[in-house]
């Protein structure tokens, strides 16, 4: 189906830096810009306390960049569009989180962002930089079989970890406790992500992904990297119906288990269907004795102008919750 | 001609970046069949990139202009390839470390060492659907030529073969390992970019050994 | 241009009411859904304070529904997509706001939300309910010229009513002065939105209006009225260019004065175009010496997927200010 | 026929809403032109409603009737036109109220006390491009004949030259009144559906007195 054929920008090769511009402007309050790319708190975290590294491509806005802020990340880098930054930025990103307890540096599983993680870290070495870390964070089920979750795409889902991953990092713990919190945020996750339309890059003008109307891709990945295939697109119902199942299959989510739930709009699906849809997830979810904890419909990791969603679960204890009711503050993730 | 130095290095810089600025929609329209579209944006933006930062330096030797290169790869074309890209670049510049002419076993052994450095990262071998399945047979073909110019011309040959190769394998690195068999039936935009490149090289080079004969 | 083919919806007929159980599902803690579509607050107000009803079309999801909650309004009348509800249900909408001190009926001024409020008000005074008043409130300077406000629609601007007559309420304000302060906000806010496509109904499936594609209409109302003329979509900063001046000159602000600016998604806009965009509101109106206290960017008053935005401003003295920074808490409005 | 009585009416209601349902999606597309698309939707679904609450009153009388479809318009259509089709017949109740039998001047003193309260409750006179252009010549052709047959004739042929009309007008309510000169070239469509109303009675009257005088 056809993408949106005009964009609101100016010239092309400017996207990134004039909406970092506009962003960091109306939010100067939280956040602010620094050096080749880097989003900052406006007020640093307090010295003594471990640093939130995340490098992440553009076009997910209002993730990551939204992200930054008290209770939350403390460094975003910005790549351009679907694109993850070099280690060089993400070295300069490093030591910009570092206030003394060392920067974990979280990367959203995706062979770039995973490989330029890499080669920073080795740069970090060289540089005598040692209380730095990385955890490899993923959550969609669509991108390698239970058994393999080390091989799985991050997607949506890792909004539960960027909450309480943020929180617990305003506390005192240690980088290594920091890593080990993240990674139990991720083995308690599961994702799964649909789609009805493609998406037009402004850079290019091009149609990202060919998509037929009418028809719907299960597994979709962030980037409209397409997944398990396609079909008639179905009702509101009988979609999720179809996408639930395997996501409580795959942890699994179990009778008397809590969980929070994200349904993330991937750009322009109307929250009147996202309500709708949210409607069958919990019906669902209370015939299998599951209880929702709490929700959060909206936008928050988003492709471009793509019309679909993720669906996302994320199994809680009473840990897990207090970190999530602790307050927040960046520009697009407030927790009151 | 039996060496080549910085300027002409730089000269064929200049031509691979030409090169893949013009095909930059062909390569994001692979990139779309298989990843999320932005390899020949990406590319096309990082050799552009390099071009614009060696013509920046003072004198350069071909090591400054090869690391120069790796940091314009790491971070202007970003991504997966970025790293590659990058890797490439960079683990050749010990090898070429205090040497102002090079002559062709040099380059084999940046390449090489390039080559190493790309299979050591990305953990993909020939058969995997990436740039590997282009690099790897273009420097084993360079390296069984007698002098440059046969070198680049099996080189291009090579790694042109190895990118339409990938049209019929299933991914098994990169974004388009999650395709399965839906992968199969395009090529893979990071080994269509190494066909370029040699491409691109090769060209000049006919290119700059025609011009010289002129001169004689 | 072509609208998106497939919605996920279930039933057409259900839309609304399966909408509103997934809303109040997901947001149990600060909205639940009574009688006939009314979504009232989770705790009701202190007995004693001016209640605020609201009623409306649906179809701009948050809006209102996302406006129900602590800091904000007590009642939402939902109605059908883009219709007023009628005025029987706007009275039972007046009574469950009503705490003792009476209610403020907020009307968005369109022909079908002003007909239906003055007829509930007529059923109001038939059944002794008198204490009770009606504002009406306009923003859009796209629809009436200069001189006769009164005649213009309401649009995404009411933005700045709903947050700030949200908090003076929660003070101890009575019926005229929450009914005057509301006027105040009003006055002081100018509003004018772009469009560059259609959306489609999700009960008929149809178009709601034409757009080629490449085109713009510049003062296209909430539900896709269409505004003062097409012409060639332009970049994003002469779009502002165009659209920045007529807002500036209507009420007009000056240099010294202080504004709050809402830069609002109709719907499938993408957020780094809203950046971008926002880049250049922030620059100009530095450059003609009005400063930006606060702003806003994101989907707040939507017009289902059409991808378009509002450009809106409010002038703000110290009152409107505190009031503006007040706690507020609705399930997609809140101010820490 | 020199009276209706309440099951007529009934039978007249449901033409109306057979009619509008079927003219459903000309509505919308009238109202996209110059409103926000809803209208076919709208009238269709209050028509439905109407009825519907019709048929489960007990011996109803006709004001019993007017004011249900007046409740059916105000609550089930919304916007403008569920208050303006709302106040049609809410303010015809009270000319009905404890009369069986209706005779013509009866349903003559019930649809002008409609118009007068449609009239002044949303200010739009003729020519302003509303329903009033098809709703008042409508009542005025219907007063004027001597029965119900020329009557429902005349009003049909009446709102219906009202609606085609306000083609060429400029609207000055409503939400086409923003429209300016842009609105010109479209029907009204509430208009359209005011004359959609007395089609659907014209022709229920005629197949009505066929029925009968087949009987006798
Ligand atoms: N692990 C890997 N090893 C070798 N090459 C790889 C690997 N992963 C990706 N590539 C190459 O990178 C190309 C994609 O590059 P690009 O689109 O620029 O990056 P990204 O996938 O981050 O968007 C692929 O076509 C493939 O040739
Ligand atoms: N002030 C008014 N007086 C008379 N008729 C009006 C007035 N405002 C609107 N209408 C009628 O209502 C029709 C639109 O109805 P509808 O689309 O159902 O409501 P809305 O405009 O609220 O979406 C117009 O075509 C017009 O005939
Ligand atoms: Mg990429
Ligand atoms: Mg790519
Ligand atoms: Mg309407
Ligand atoms: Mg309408």
């Amino acid at each position: 189906m056809t993408a949106r054929p005009h964009k609101l920008i100016n010239e092309p090769d400017n996207i990134v830096d004039e909406m970092l511009a506009g962003f960091c402007a109306a939010h100067n309050d939280i956040v602010r810009l620094e050096g080749d790319r880097l989003i900052l708190r406006a007020q640093p975290k307090a010295a003594g306390k471990v640093g939130l590294v995340m490098g992440g491509g553009s076009g997910h806005e209002p993730a990551m960049l939204g992200w930054v802020g008290r209770g939350l990340l403390d460094v975003n880098i910005v790549g351009e569009i679907f694109t993850a930054p070099g280690p060089e930025r993400i070295l300069a990103g490093i030591r910009a989180a570092d206030r003394g307890a060392g920067a974990l540096l979280c990367v959203s599983h995706h062979e770039g962002d995973r490989l330029n993680a890499e080669l920073a870290l080795e740069f970090c070495e060289l540089e005598g930089i040692n209380n730095v870390d990385m955890v490899i964070l993923y959550d969609d089920i669509s991108s390698a079989p239970k058994g393999r979750e080390n091989e799985r795409r991050g997607t949506a889902g890792l909004f539960f970890v960027w909450k309480m991953l943020g929180a617990f990092c305003e506390g005192d713990a240690d980088l290594a406790a920091a890593k080990a919190l993240a990674e139990k945020v991720r083995d308690n996750t599961r994702s799964l992500a649909m789609s009805l339309s493609s998406c037009a890059s402004p850079v290019s003008g091009e149609i990202m992904f060919e998509m037929a109307a009418g028809d719907m891709e299960i597994g979709m990945g962030l980037h409209g990297e397409i997944g398990r295939g396609r079909q008639k697109a179905l009702s509101a119902d009988a979609t999720i119906d179809l996408m639930l199942p395997p996501i409580l299959d795959d942890l699994p989510f179990r009778a008397g288990d809590e969980t929070l739930v994200l349904l993330n709009n991937s750009g322009s699906l109307t929250l009147m269907e996202l309500f709708i849809l949210y409607r069958r997830v919990a019906f669902k979810l209370r015939e299998a004795g599951i209880r929702v904890y709490k929700s959060w419909i909206g936008p928050y990791a988003t492709t471009l102008e793509t019309a679909g969603f993720a669906l996302s679960l994320c199994r809680v204890d009473g840990q897990l919750k207090a970190l999530w009711d602790a307050p927040a503050n960046g520009a697009y993730m407030k927790q009151l | 001609m039996m060496t080549v130095e910085a300027t002409q290095l730089a000269a064929m810089m200049e031509a691979i970046a030409r090169r893949v600025s013009s095909k930059r929609a062909l390569l994001n329209r692979l990139d779309a069949a298989l990843g999320d579209g932005d390899h020949g944006t990406n590319v096309s933006a990082a050799f552009a990139a390099a071009l614009e930062e060696i013509a920046a330096l003072d004198q350069p030797s071909p090591s400054d202009l090869w690391l120069t290169a790796a940091k314009a790869m790491m971070n202007r074309m970003g991504g997966a390839s970025g790293a590659l890209f990058g890797t490439l670049f960079f683990k050749g510049v010990a090898p070429l470390r205090g040497k102002d002419r090079l002559n062709k076993s040099d380059l084999e052994a940046a390449l090489q060492a390039g080559l190493l450095g790309v299979k050591d990262r990305g953990q993909a071998e020939v058969g995997d659907k990436t740039m590997v399945d282009a690099l790897e047979p273009a420097v084993i073909a360079f390296a069984s030529a007698e002098d440059f110019a046969a070198g680049w011309g099996r080189a291009a040959a090579a790694a042109r073969r190895g990118a339409v190769s990938t049209k019929a394998l299933v991914a098994r690195q990169g974004r388009a390992k999650y395709l399965g068999e839906r992968a199969s039936g395009h090529c893979d935009p990071g080994a269509t970019t190494v066909a370029l490149i040699f491409e691109a090289i090769d060209d000049w080079w006919k290119e700059a050994r025609n011009l010289s004969s002129h001169k004689l």
